[in-house]
C-alpha cells in the first residue's frame, strides 16, 4: 500500500500550498465581481485541502524538515528558493489556512464594497503566511514576511472602521521598523557566515547550514547580540510583547471581522514562530543572554495586558489585550528554555488562534447586527440571542484557559515547564489564571447577562440570533479546541522533533558577558523616554477610561 | 610676482569669490547670470594660469580654457533663454520673488 | 580620430545623430507626432543594439578620452531606458498643453548622449563637457512648459544653482589638474596613488579641488544639503520632465562619482568616505523627514529622490569602506530605483493626461476605484520605492544594506550605523508612500469624473515599468550578473 | 557739466588702477610685468566688485565687459594670446551682447529702484570672504610644481593638440552647444499663449 | 461486566445525558429531564455496585484501589535533560473514592429527582438539567481522578458548572455578579492549586497521585527543589477556595442566588467538599508538612466560627444555611488539620445529607411562600408544609448535633480527635461553634415553621406542600440523616462483618483506614479505644450538652412548637440582646465587612490598578510611540522651513556647504 508521502515524494507540495492562493487571486481578479466570494472561498477551500494533505503525508517522527524543496533564486549570494516543513510550521500551516477559509466565509455578509479585491487581498496575504511558515531561507523567508505586510496593511485600510488609516499605518510603520532591522540582521548573519567559509555564499541564507553552524561554531559575540536584538525586536513587535504591543489594540479595533481573525491567529504567530525558529537557533548565546530580560517582559505583558484588558470599554479591545496577555505566554516558554514549556508556548500559539480568531468573529457578529462594539451599550445578549450567547461564553471558557479545552493545556504546559526553571516566574504568570477569568468574565456578564440593555432593545428587529453561516464559521474552531483539550498529543507529538531541535540548539549555549555599562545606559535611556514622555504630559489629557461599576472579588 | 603662479591663482580665488558673492546677493536674474560668468572666468584664469605654469600641462591650458569659453557661452544661451521665458510669465527679473514653490 | 575610434564610440555618435534625425523628422512633419515617435523609439532600439554590440569588448577611443567597459554598458543601457520610458510616457502629458513633442525628445536626446559620455569618460574635460551636455538640456527641459509659472520658475532655480555648482565643479577640477598635471583620469589615479602610499602628501590645493569638486558633484545628485534645487525644480517641471529628471540626471551623476571618485580618486578613499557616509546620513533623513510632510506627491517624489540618493551614497561608502559590493549595490540601486520612480511619474503623468489635474494628493483620493489599474500600479511602485518584497526596490536596498553590514563587520562601525539609519529611515519613509496609497484606496474621490482613456503606447511603458519592478525583485539574477560585470570593470577594492 | 563728471570718474578710474601699479613698479622690484599684471589685476577686481555691487544693471554690464577685457589681458600676459583672442570675441562679443540684450529685454521700470541685494547680503559678503580666505589659504599652502619659465604657446601647436588630443571635448562641445540653441530657441520664442499654470 | 468499563460509565452516562440534553432538550421541553435523570439513576446503580465491589475488597480493587487508563491525554516529552511530563487520562477507585462516590451519586440522583419538580414551570428547563448533568460529570471526575492534572480538570470544571449554575438565571443581575464572583474566587484558590502540582511535578516528576504522594511522603534525603510544606500550602490553597474556606469564603453565601436544588447539590453536599476530599487525598503531602497541617486546622476552626457567628443573625433561609455550610466545611478542615482524616469525610458523608436535605427543604419552602426566602416574612409554615417541616427538622437536629442523629457521631468525633490530639484551641472553639450551630438552626426553623404567620396576605392562602417529587426526595435524604451517624461508626458487628470490616473502629474509619494509614503512622497518631466512661464519654457528654444548649437558647428567643414543648417567640428579647452588644451584631449582620473589604481591595484598588495600566497603557506606552512619530513628523516640519523658495538663499546653502567641505577637506589634510 502506498502511503501519501510516497504519493506526494517529489511533488512540490509546498510551493502548491503557498501558492495556490495566489492563483486564485488571480483567477478572482480577472472573473466577474460576482463570482468573487464563491471562487475566494474556494481557493482557500483548496489550499486547506492541499494543507491537510501535507499533513497526512507528513511524518511527525521523522528528524528534520519534510517535502523539503529547493532551487537556486540568486546564485550569486547563494540565496535559494528552499522550502520544507517540520511539526511546527505544519501545525501553524494548517493553522492558517483553515483561519483563511474560515475568515473568507465570515466576510461574505459584512464586506459588500469592492469585494473583488477584498478577496485577491486576502488571498495574497494566505500566500505570505504560509510562506512565511515554510520558507527554510533566511531571505526567502524575509521575502515572506514583508509579503504579509501589504494585503493586511489595505484590509485594515480599506475595510476597516473610522479610525482606520492611523491604525493601519501605524501597524504598517511599526512592523516595517522591526522588519528592517531583521532584514539587516539575516544580511550580517549570512554575511558572517560568508566571511567564516571562504568568502563563499553558498549556504550563507540557508537555514538548515545556519543553524548547524550557529550551534557548532557559532556566531560572534557581537553579531549575535546585536543581531538577536534586531530578529527579537522585530518578533516581538509581531507578537506583540510589551512595550511593543500598542498597535494591536488600534488594527484590531478598525479591522474588518475576518482581518482581526487573521491578525490574531496568524500573525501574531509570525513572531513567536520567528523567535523559536530563528532567533533562538540562529543565536543561542543571545537568546540565552537576553532570556532573563524576555521573561522579565512577558511576565509584564502577561499579568499588564490582563489588567489593561479589565477596563476596556471596547470588546475588540479588550481582546487585543488579551491577545498581548496570552502571548505573553509564548514568550514566556520560548525562553526558559524547558521542553514542557516551549511545547507549551507552541500550543499555546494554535490555541491562541483557534480561540482568540473565534472570539473576533463572535465580535463580528454582534458588531454586524448592532454596529457597536462598546461593552456599555451591550447587556442581555443571553436572553435576546440565546445562541450567540451560548457560543461566546464557551470560547470565552476557552479563551479563560477551562481545562478540558485547548487553551489550558498550553499554558499549563508553558507553566509547568518555567515553574521547573524559575518557580517564581511561573507564579507571577499564574496570577493571570484569576486575571483573565475576570476581564473575561466581567465582560460576558456585562453583554450576555441582567436584562437586555435599551440599546439592544432598541434595534430589537436587527438582532437575529447567530445565523447558520456564522456557525458554521465558528463550529470548526470549536471542534478544534475541544479536540485539541482533550487529545493536545495531536499537537505534542508533531512538535516533539522541533522542540527536541530548538532546545539542542541552546544546549550548548552560555551567556556572553555583557558590560554593565552598556545596560546601564540602555535602562537610563528607556527611564528617560519614560520620564520624558511624563513631564510631557499636559493634564488636560486626563484619563477617560471607565471606572469599574463593580470588578471582581 | 608676475612670474609666480601664486599670484594668478590667488586673483582667480579673488575673482572667484566676488562672482560667488553677487550669485549670493543680487536679486536680479541676470545680475547672477553675470556672477556666474565671473566665477567661469575666474576658472578660466586658473586653467590658463596652470598651462602657463606646470609643464605637464603646458599647451592643454589653452585648449582647456577655450573648451570651457564654449561651455560657458551655451550655458548664458540656456541660461538668458529661461530668464526670458519665466520673465513672460512673471513680468519680473528679481530672482526672489520666484517662490511659489517652497517647503 | 580614426575609424576604430569612431566605432567605439558609436552608440555616443548615433545618440547625436538620432537627435539630429528627430530634428530633420520635425521639420519635415512638422507637429507630427508619431513620426517622431517611430524615429525616436526605433532609434534607440538601434542604439541599444549598438551599445551592447560594441560593449562586447573592452575598448578605449580617443587615446584614452573615451572608455567602453562593463560599466559603460550597463549605464548606458540604463540611460536609453530611462529616456525610452521618458519618451513613451511623455505624449499623454505634453498634447493635452499643446506642447510640442519633437523638441522634447530631441534635447532629451540630447541629454541622454551627455549622460552616456559620462559613463565612458576617460579624460575629466570630457567628463565635464558631457556633465553640462547632460545637464543643460535638463534645466530646457525643466522650463519646457514655457507658459507656467511653476515650470520656469523651476526651471530657472534648476538653471542658476546648477550653474553655480558647475562653476564651482570646475574650479576644483582646475586645481586638480594643475597639481596633478594630467586630465586623463588614469593618469590622475597613478599620481594619487603615489600620494597614498606616502611617496608625496596631499597638498591643501589638492584638497581643496578635490572639496570643490565633491560639493559639486553632491549638488548633481541632491546630496544633502547641496539638494535645495531638487524640490522646486521636481514639482514645477512637466511630470515626464520630472520623472526624466528624477532619474536621469542622477544616474549620470552617478556614473560621474564612479569615474570621478572611484575611478580617478579611490587611492584617496580614505579620506573622501567619511564625507561620503555623512553625506549619506544627512541626505536620507533630511529627504524622508521633510517628505513626511509634503501634500504633493511631486515634490513628495522629489525629497524622496533625495532620500533615495541617500540609500545610493550608503553603497558608495560601502565601497569606499572597502567593499565591492557596494559598488554593485549602488548600480542595482540606480537601474531599479529608474524603473520603479519612472513608473511612478508615468502614472502621475497619465492622471494628468486631464489637463488642470494637479498632482496634489487629492488628486489621488479614490483613485484605486476611479482607475483600478492605475492605482494597482501606483502602489506597486510606491511599494518598491517603500522596499517592500518582491519588488526591485526591496532587493536593491537589502543590496547596499548588506554591502554596509559587511563593511561594518570588516571593521567600520560608522558603517553599519549607516546600515540602521538606512533601515530607520526605510520604516519612516513607508509612511509617505503608503500615504498615497491611503488616498488611493482609503479615500472618496472628490466628485465623479469620466475614466480616462490612454493610448497604448502609455499602457506598454507602464507594462514594461512593472515588468522591471518585478523582475528586479523576484528575479534579480540577470540584472546582477550585469551589475556584478560592470562593477568589476572600475576594479575590485582589493585590488587597488 | 555731466560730462566733467565723467571725466573726473574716468580719471579716479585710472587712478585707482594705476596706483597699484605704480606701488608695485616703486616697491616691487621694477618689473614692468608685474606692474602691468598689477593694473589688470586691480582693474580687473574694481570692475568685478563694480559688477556685482552697482545698482544700475546696465552698468553692470558694462562693468563686466571691463572685467572681461582685464581679464583677457593677463591672458596675454601669461601667453595666450588666442584665449585672449577668444575671451575678447566670445564674452566681450557676444556674451556681454547676450546679457545686455536679456537686460533690456527684461528691464522693468521699477527695476533700478528696486533693492539691489538680498537680505542676506551680508552673510553673502561673509561667506565669500572666507571662500577668498579658503582658497588663498590652499594656495598659499600648496607647492606648485612650477616650470623654470613661462612657456609660450604658438597658435598652431594649440590647434593641433585641438584636433588629435582634445578631438572629442571639441565635437562634443559643438553638441552641446546646438543643443543648447535648439533648447534656447525653444524656450525664448514667444508662443501662441497656450495652457495655463496648472503644473504643479 | 468488567469494571475497567463500569468505572469509566459512572462518568460516561451522565456525561452522555449532558450532550444529549444539549444538543435536543430545547425540543423536548417538558419532557427534558428523562434522559438526564435517567442517566444519573443508572449511573447511581453502577456506582453502587463499584462501590460495593470497592469497599469489600474484590477483585480487582483490593484494598489498594483500581485504576482505569482511558488514554494518553498530554505526552509532553521532555528533552535536553527535563523529564517526561506525560498525563494519562484515568479514573482509580479506592476506599476514599467509594466513599465519595455514595455522596456524590445518591445527593446528586435525588436532587436530579427533585429538581424535576422544583424547576418544573422554568423555561431554562433542559438547560438545567443538561448543567447538572455536566456538574455530575466534572464531580464524578474529580473524585475518581487518578491524576493531579485530571483532578485539577475537574476542580475547573465543577467551577465552571459552578458558574452556570448560580448564574442560571442570568436575567437577574445578582445572579450574574454571583456566578462570576463565584468562579473568579475560586480561581484565587486554583492558581495555588496549579502552583502546588506543578510544585508536585517539580518534585516528583510524576503527576500520577499515588506515585507522587509516594515520593513526597518518602521522607527521602534528597532534597526536593520545592519544600514539601510548600507545596502542601499550594495545594491546600485550592482546598480554599473550592470549599470557601476563609478568606475565601466570600463567594458562597452569594452563590444562593442559584436554583435551591444546586445550592444542595454543589453548594452543600457535593462541589464545596472537594476541597476536603483533596485534602484528605493528599494525606501523605501533609502529614509531611505538619506545620501545614496546624494551619489547616486554624483555618478550619477558624472559618467555622466566624461563619457561624455570620449565620446567626442572617434573615435568608438560604444564607443562613450557606454559612451554616461554611461553618461546618471549617469543622471538617479542622478535622484534617488536627489529623483526623476519616472524622472529616465522616463528617462530609453525614453533613452532606443533611445539608442537602436542609437546602432542598429550603427549596421546598421557598417554593411554598411563592419564591420568598426571607425568614421574617415566613412562620407558622409546619402545619401547612408537613412533609417539608419534619424533614427540615430531622436536619436541624442532625446538624445541632443531637443523638443520635447523624451529625452529633460526626462531629462529636472531629471535637473529640482534636481534643486527643491536644489541639485543645480547635477543640474550645469548636465547642462554641456547636452552640451556636445548634442555635442558629433553631432560630431557622422557629422563624420559618413556628410561631405566628408572618407571610405575605396575598401568599398566604396559596401556600401548598411541594409535590411527590419533591417530597419523596426530602425523606429519602432524611433517613441517612437520622442513622447515617449511628451506622457508618458503628464499631462491630454486624455491619462490619457485611462490608469486610472486623476492627475496633468505625465502619467508616474502617474502609478508610488502608488510605490514611501510612499518614497517621507519620504523625505518630495511634488508633486508641473508644472510651465511653473515659475521655471520650466526658467529651461526649460536653458536646450534646452545648448542643442542647444552643436549642434551648434558640428556642427562648424564637419560640418552639413540638408537640408538649411549647414557648412563644420574644422578640423584643432579642432585640434588647442585640441592643447590648451592638459591635458584635453589626459585624455579624454585615458578614463581619468582608465582602466590603474585597471591594476596597478589589474592586476600587484593583480598578484603580487597572485603570492606572491602561492609562499607563495609552500615555506612555503608546505615547511614546505617538512620540516618536510626532517628533519625527515635527522635524519634517521644521527641516522644510529651510527649503524658502529663493533662489539666493539655497546658494547661500550651498555656499556654507562648500566651505564645511572645503574646510574639512583642509582639516583632513593638516592632519
Amino acid at each position: 500500500m502506498t502511503s501519501i508521502a510516497d504519493v506526494l515524494h517529489g511533488f512540490p507540495i509546498l510551493s502548491v500550498v503557498i501558492f495556490l492562493p495566489l492563483v486564485g487571486a488571480l483567477v478572482v481578479a480577472f472573473a466577474p465581481a460576482r463570482w468573487a466570494r464563491l471562487l475566494g472561498l474556494a481557493t482557500a477551500l483548496l489550499a486547506w485541502v492541499a494543507s491537510l494533505v501535507l499533513a497526512a503525508g507528513f511524518q511527525a517522527s521523522a528528524p528534520g524538515f519534510q517535502f523539503v524543496e529547493q532551487a537556486s533564486w540568486i546564485p550569486v549570494f547563494g540565496i535559494q528558493y528552499k522550502l520544507g516543513v517540520d511539526g511546527l510550521s505544519l501545525a501553524l500551516v494548517v493553522l492558517t489556512t483553515t483561519l483563511t477559509w474560515i475568515s473568507i466565509l465570515a466576510s461574505f455578509r459584512p464586506i459588500q464594497a469592492r469585494i473583488k479585491e477584498y478577496m485577491v487581498t486576502f488571498l495574497i496575504l494566505e500566500v505570505g503566511m504560509t510562506g512565511v511558515f515554510l520558507a527554510l531561507d533566511t531571505f526567502l523567508f524575509y521575502v515572506f514576511w514583508e509579503v504579509v505586510l501589504v494585503p493586511m496593511y489595505l484590509i485594515i485600510g480599506i475595510w476597516g472602521g473610522s479610525n482606520r488609516i492611523y491604525a493601519t499605518i501605524k501597524f504598517v510603520l511599526y512592523t516595517l521598523v522591526g522588519s528592517l532591522l531583521m532584514l539587516v540582521a539575516i544580511l550580517a548573519t549570512a554575511f558572517a557566515y560568508q566571511a567564516a567559509h571562504g568568502g563563499s555564499w553558498t549556504g550563507a541564507f540557508d537555514f538548515e547550514v545556519l543553524r548547524a553552524y550557529a550551534s557548532t561554531a557559532g556566531f560572534g559575540d557581537t553579531l549575535q547580540l546585536l543581531g538577536f536584538a534586531a530578529l527579537f525586536l522585530a518578533f516581538a513587535i509581531k507578537v506583540p510583547m510589551f512595550p511593543f504591543h500598542t498597535w494591536l489594540p488600534d488594527a484590531h479595533v478598525e479591522a474588518p471581522t475576518a482581518g482581526s481573525v487573521i491578525l490574531a491567529g496568524v500573525l501574531l504567530k509570525l513572531g513567536g514562530y520567528g523567535l523559536i525558529r530563528f532567533a533562538i537557533a540562529l543565536y543561542p548565546d543571545a537568546a540565552v543572554t537576553y532570556a532573563p530580560l524576555i521573561i522579565v517582559l512577558s511576565l509584564i505583558a502577561i499579568i499588564y495586558g490582563a489588567l489593561v484588558a479589565l477596563v476596556q470599554p471596547d470588546l475588540k479591545k479588550l481582546v487585543a489585550y488579551s491577545s498581548v496577555s496570552h502571548m505573553g505566554f509564548v514568550t514566556l516558554g520560548a525562553f526558559v528554555f524547558q521542553a514542557q514549556a516551549l511545547s507549551g508556548a507552541i500550543l499555546q500559539m494554535i490555541n491562541h488562534g483557534l480561540i482568540t480568531g473565534a472570539l473576533f468573529l463572535l465580535v463580528g457578529v454582534i458588531y454586524e447586527r448592532t454596529h457597536d462594539r462598546s461593552i456599555a451599550r451591550m447587556g442581555g445578549l443571553a436572553a435576546l440571542t440565546p445562541t450567540y450567547a451560548a457560543i461566546f461564553g464557551f470560547f470565552i471558557f476557552a479563551s479563560a484557559g477551562l481545562p478540558g479545552l485547548s487553551g489550558f493545556v498550553g499554558e499549563f504546559l508553558t507553566l509547568v515547564g518555567t515553574f521547573a526553571v524559575n518557580p517564581w516566574a511561573a507564579a507571577v504568570a499564574a496570577f493571570v489564571m484569576i486575571l483573565g477569568a475576570a476581564y473575561l468574565l466581567w465582560m460576558f456578564q456585562r453583554i450576555a447577562f441582567g436584562e437586555p440593555s435599551a440599546f439592544l432593545l432598541g434595534i430589537r428587529d436587527h438582532l437575529s440570533d447567530i445565523s447558520a453561516v456564522e456557525v458554521l464559521t465558528l463550529a470548526p474552531l470549536g471542534a478544534m479546541v475541544v479536540a485539541f483539550g482533550f487529545f493536545p498529543g495531536l499537537l505534542l507529538d508533531l512538535i516533539r522533533q522541533p522542540v527536541a531541535d530548538t532546545l539542542a540548539s541552546v544546549a550548548n549555549a552560555h551567556a556572553i558577558a555583557i558590560d554593565p555599562a552598556i545596560v546601564a545606559i540602555g535602562i537610563g535611556i528607556v527611564v528617560a523616554v519614560v520620564v520624558i514622555r511624563f513631564l510631557s504630559l499636559r493634564p488636560a489629557a486626563a484619563s477617560t477610561s471607565v471606572v469599574p461599576a463593580e470588578g471582581a472579588g | 610676482m608676475a612670474d609666480q603662479l601664486d599670484t594668478y591663482l590667488t586673483l582667480s580665488g579673488l575673482l572667484f569669490a566676488i562672482g560667488t558673492f553677487g550669485f549670493l546677493a543680487r536679486r536680479n536674474a541676470i545680475s547672477m547670470l553675470m556672477s556666474i560668468e565671473l566665477m567661469l572666468n575666474a576658472v578660466n584664469l586658473a586653467i590658463v594660469a596652470f598651462g602657463a605654469f606646470i609643464p605637464a600641462l603646458k599647451d592643454r591650458g589653452a585648449v582647456i580654457a577655450l573648451l570651457v569659453l564654449a561651455v560657458a557661452a551655451a550655458e548664458a544661451t540656456v541660461g538668458l533663454s529661461i530668464v526670458i521665458a519665466i520673465y513672460r510669465n512673471r513680468k519680473t527679473p528679481l530672482v526672489d520673488e520666484y517662490d511659489a514653490m517652497r517647503r | 580620430m580614426t575609424w576604430s575610434d569612431v566605432v567605439t564610440m558609436a552608440p555616443f555618435a548615433a545618440g547625436v545623430a538620432l537627435a539630429m534625425a528627430v530634428l530633420v523628422v520635425d521639420i519635415v512633419r512638422p507637429g507630427a507626432r508619431n513620426p517622431v515617435l517611430a524615429v525616436a523609439l526605433g532609434g534607440l532600439a538601434v542604439i541599444t543594439v549598438l551599445t551592447v554590440v560594441t560593449g562586447q569588448a573592452a575598448a578605449t577611443a580617443f587615446g584614452g578620452a573615451y572608455v567602453v567597459d562593463g560599466l559603460t554598458t550597463f549605464l548606458d543601457l540604463v540611460f536609453i531606458g530611462i529616456v525610452a520610458f521618458t519618451i513613451v510616457f511623455a505624449p499623454d502629458y505634453l498634447e493635452p498643453r499643446g506642447l510640442p513633442l519633437a523638441e522634447f525628445t530631441i534635447v532629451l536626446l540630447f541629454a541622454m548622449t551627455g549622460a552616456m559620455l559620462i559613463s565612458a569618460a576617460g579624460d575629466l574635460l570630457v567628463l565635464f563637457i558631457a556633465l553640462e551636455l547632460m545637464v543643460l538640456p535638463g534645466y530646457l527641459l525643466a522650463g519646457y512648459h514655457k507658459s507656467d509659472g511653476y515650470s520656469t520658475e523651476g526651471a530657472i532655480k534648476y538653471f542658476l544653482l546648477g550653474s553655480f555648482s558647475s562653476a564651482i565643479f570646475l574650479f576644483g577640477l582646475a586645481f586638480v589638474w594643475g597639481l596633478t598635471g594630467t586630465t586623463s583620469i588614469s593618469g590622475i589615479a597613478q599620481t594619487l596613488t603615489g600620494i597614498a602610499s606616502g611617496s608625496a602628501a596631499l597638498s591643501p590645493g589638492l584638497a581643496l579641488g578635490l572639496a570643490f569638486m565633491t560639493t559639486g558633484v553632491a549638488f548633481k545628485i541632491a546630496a544633502v544639503p547641496f539638494h535645495y534645487w531638487t524640490p522646486d525644480a521636481y514639482q514645477g517641471s512637466p511630470t515626464p520632465v520630472t520623472g526624466y529628471l528624477s532619474v536621469g540626471p542622477k544616474v549620470g551623476a552617478f556614473a560621474l562619482i564612479l569615474r570621478l571618485f572611484v575611478g580617478a580618486l579611490y587611492p584617496l578613499r580614505s579620506d573622501w568616505v567619511q564625507v561620503v557616509i555623512v553625506l549619506a546620513l544627512l541626505t536620507m533623513s533630511l529627504g524622508n523627514l521633510v517628505a513626511l510632510t509634503q501634500t504633493n506627491v511631486k515634490r513628495m517624489l522629489a525629497y524622496s529622490s533625495i532620500a533615495h540618493t541617500g540609500y545610493m551614497l550608503v553603497g558608495l561608502a560601502a565601497y569606499g569602506a572597502g567593499r565591492q559590493e557596494g559598488l554593485e549595490g549602488l548600480l542595482y540601486y540606480g537601474a531599479a530605483y529608474s524603473a520603479m520612480n519612472l513608473g511612478a511619474f508615468a502614472v502621475i503623468a497619465a492622471l494628468q493626461r486631464r489637463a488642470g489635474v494637479t498632482s496634489n494628493l487629492e488628486t489621488f483620493a479614490g483613485l484605486g476605484r476611479r482607475e483600478p489599474w492605475l492605482g494597482v500600479l501606483m502602489t506597486l511602485f510606491l511599494l518598491s520605492l517603500t522596499g517592500i518584497p518582491p519588488t526591485a526596490g526591496f532587493f536593491a536596498k537589502a543590496y547596499v544594506i548588506l554591502a554596509a553590514v559587511q563593511a561594518s563587520q570588516a571593521g567600520n562601525a560608522a558603517l553599519g550605523v549607516l546600515a540602521v539609519v538606512a533601515v530607520l529611515n526605510a520604516a519612516a519613509a513607508a509612511f509617505y508612500y503608503l500615504r498615497v496609497v491611503v488616498y488611493m484606496y482609503m479615500r472618496e474621490p472628490q466628485g465623479e469624473q469620466s475614466p480616462l482613456t490612454h493610448g497604448r503606447l502609455m499602457w506598454g511603458g507602464l507594462a514594461a515599468a512593472t515588468a522591471l519592478t518585478i523582475l528586479f525583485g523576484i528575479a534579480p539574477g540577470t540584472l546582477l550578473d550585469i551589475v556584478i560585470q560592470a562593477a568589476r570593470a572600475i576594479g575590485s577594492p582589493g585590488a587597488a | 557739466m555731466r560730462a566733467w563728471l565723467y571725466l573726473l570718474a574716468a580719471a579716479v578710474a585710472i587712478g585707482i588702477v594705476t596706483t597699484p601699479a605704480i606701488v608695485v613698479f616703486v616697491f616691487g622690484g621694477q618689473s614692468f610685468d608685474d606692474s602691468l599684471l598689477a593694473a589688470f589685476a586691480t582693474l580687473l577686481l574694481v570692475s568685478a566688485l563694480a559688477v556685482v555691487t552697482m545698482r544700475d544693471i546696465i552698468r553692470c554690464g558694462l562693468a563686466m565687459i571691463v572685467c572681461f577685457i582685464a581679464l583677457a589681458g593677463i591672458y596675454v600676459q601669461l601667453g595666450a594670446p588666442l584665449v585672449a583672442a577668444a575671451q575678447a570675441i566670445v564674452y566681450v562679443g557676444a556674451i556681454s551682447v547676450l546679457v545686455l540684450f536679456a537686460i533690456m529685454l527684461t528691464q522693468t521700470k521699477a527695476g533700478p529702484s528696486q533693492l539691489v541685494f538680498q537680505t542676506q547680503a551680508g552673510w553673502a559678503g561673509l561667506a565669500a570672504v572666507v571662500l577668498a580666505v579658503i582658497i588663498g589659504v590652499a594656495v598659499s599652502g600648496t607647492d606648485w610644481p612650477a616650470a623654470a619659465a613661462r612657456i609660450h604657446v604658438a597658435t598652431d601647436d594649440l590647434a593641433r593638440l585641438l584636433f588629435s588630443d582634445y578631438v572629442l571635448p571639441f565635437e562634443v562641445v559643438s553638441v552641446l552647444l546646438l543643443a543648447a540653441v535648439i533648447g534656447g530657441v525653444f524656450l525664448a520664442k514667444r508662443d501662441a499663449p497656450a495652457g495655463d499654470g496648472e503644473t504643479r | 461486566m468488567s469494571y475497567d468499563l463500569l468505572v469509566p460509565l459512572i462518568v460516561a452516562l451522565p456525561l452522555a445525558g449532558f450532550v444529549i440534553t444539549a444538543a435536543i432538550g430545547k425540543r423536548l421541553g417538558r419532557q427534558a429531564h428523562w434522559i438526564p435523570v435517567g442517566a444519573v439513576v443508572i449511573s447511581w446503580l453502577v456506582a453502587m455496585v463499584v462501590v460495593a465491589a470497592a469497599l469489600t475488597n474484590a477483585e480487582p480493587f483490593g484494598e489498594a484501589g483500581f485504576g482505569v487508563t482511558l488514554w494518553q491525554w498530554i505526552p509532553a516529552h521532555g528533552a535536553a535533560g527535563s523529564p517526561d511530563f506525560i498525563i494519562s487520562a484515568g479514573f482509580f477507585v479506592d476506599h476514599l473514592s467509594a466513599v465519595l462516590l455514595i455522596v456524590v451519586t445518591t445527593i446528586g440522583m435525588l436532587v436530579h429527582v427533585y429538581s424535576i419538580g422544583y424547576m418544573g414551570h422554568d423555561p431554562g428547563y433542559w438547560r438545567f438539567f443538561a448543567y447538572l448533568n455536566l456538574f455530575m460529570v466534572s464531580m464524578l471526575i474529580l473524585v475518581l481522578a487518578d491524576s493531579w492534572l485530571v483532578l485539577f480538570v475537574a476542580w475547573e470544571l465543577v467551577g465552571l458548572c459552578s458558574y452556570l449554575l448560580i448564574g442560571f438565571w442570568y436575567r437577574k443581575n445578582s445572579a450574574a455578579l454571583a456566578s462570576k464572583k463565584a468562579f473568579i474566587v475560586n480561581r484565587v484558590g486554583d492558581v495555588g492549586f496549579a502552583l502546588g502540582i506543578m510544585a508536585i511535578f517539580a518534585n516528583t516528576h510524576t503527576l500520577n497521585i499515588r506515585d507522587s504522594l509516594g515520593v513526597l511522603s518518602s521522607q527521602t534525603l534528597v532534597a526536593f527543589p520545592v519544600p514539601v510544606a510548600i507545596v502542601a500550602l499550594l495545594v491546600f490553597a485550592g482546598a480554599v477556595g473550592k470549599s470557601a474556606q476563609f478568606p475565601l469564603h466570600v463567594w458562597l453565601p452569594d452563590a444562593m442566588e442559584g436554583p435551591t436544588p444546586v445550592s444542595a447539590l454543589i453548594h452543600a453536599a457535593t462541589m464545596v467538599n472537594a476541597g476536603v476530599y483533596m485534602v484528605a487525598r493528599a494525606n501523605p503531602l501533609f502529614a509531611a508538612a505538619p506545620e501545614v497541617m496546624t494551619f489547616v486546622a486554624a483555618i478550619g476552626i477558624f472559618t467555622a466560627i466566624l461563619a457561624a457567628s455570620i449565620a446567626m443573625t442572617q434573615t435568608d433561609i438560604k444564607r443562613v444555611l450557606a454559612y451554616s455550610t461554611l461553618s461546618q466545611l471549617g469543622y471538617m478542615f479542622a478535622s484534617l488539620g488536627v489529623g483526623a482524616f476519616s472524622a472529616a469525610i465522616f463528617h462530609l458523608m453525614t453533613h452532606g445529607f443533611f445539608k442537602g436535605l436542609l437546602f432542598l427543604g429550603s427549596g421546598s419552602v421557598i417554593h411554598a411562600v411563592h419564591e420568598e426566602q426571607d425568614m421574617r416574612k415566613m412562620g407558622g409554615l409546619a402545619k401547612k408544609i408537613p412533609h417539608t417541616y419534619w424533614t427540615m427538622l430531622i436536619g436541624a437536629i442532625a446538624i445541632s448535633g443531637i443523638p443520635p442523629l447523624a451529625g452529633f457521631f460526626s462531629k462529636d468525633e472531629i471535637l473529640g480527635e482534636a481534643f486527643k490530639t491536644g489541639f485543645y484551641w480547635v477543640w474550645a472553639i469548636g465547642i462554641v461553634v456547636a452552640v451556636m450551630t445548634a442555635f442558629y438552626m433553631f432560630r431557622l426553623i422557629g422563624l420559618t415553621f413556628w410561631g405566628e404567620s408572618r407571610v405575605d396576605k396575598a401568599v398566604e392562602p396559596k401556600i401548598h406542600e411541594s409535590p411527590r417529587v419533591m417530597t419523596v426526595p426530602l425523606w429519602l435524604l432524611a433517613i441517612p440523616s437520622l442513622v447515617l451517624g449511628a451506622i457508618l461508626s458503628w464499631p462491630g458487628p454486624p455491619l462490619g462483618p457485611l462490608f469486610g470490616q472486623s476492627g475496633q473502629t468505625g465502619l467508616l474509619a474502617g474502609w478508610l483506614e488502608p488510605v490514611f494509614k501510612g499518614a497517621q503512622e507519620a504523625l505518630g497518631r495511634s488508633e486508641a479505644e473508644f472510651q465511653l466512661l473515659g475521655i471520650d464519654g466526658g467529651l461526649l457528654l460536653i458536646s450534646i450538652a452545648v448542643a442542647v444548649a444552643g436549642l434551648l437558647v434558640a428556642w427562648r428567643l424564637f419560640g418552639v412548637d413540638l408537640g408538649p414543648i411549647r414557648g412563644k417567640a420574644e422578640p423584643e428579647r432579642v432585640r434588647a440582646l442585640t441592643a447590648r452588644v451592638p459591635g458584635l451584631y453589626r459585624a455579624s449582620v454585615n458578614k463581619w465587612w468582608f465582602d466590603d473589604l474585597n471591594h476596597v481591595l478589589f474592586v476600587v484598588i484593583g480598578g484603580w490598578v487597572a485603570n492606572g495600566s491602561a492609562w499607563f497603557d495609552r500615555n506612555i506606552v503608546d505615547g511614546i510611540v505617538n512620540g516618536i512619530g510626532s517628533v519625527t513628523r515635527r522635524a519634517g516640519t521644521d527641516l522644510a522651513r529651510i527649503q524658502t523658495g529663493r533662489v539666493q538663499n539655497y546658494a547661500l546653502g550651498i555656499a556654507l556647504g562648500l566651505l564645511v567641505m572645503a574646510g574639512s577637506y583642509l582639516v583632513i589634510v593638516a592632519r
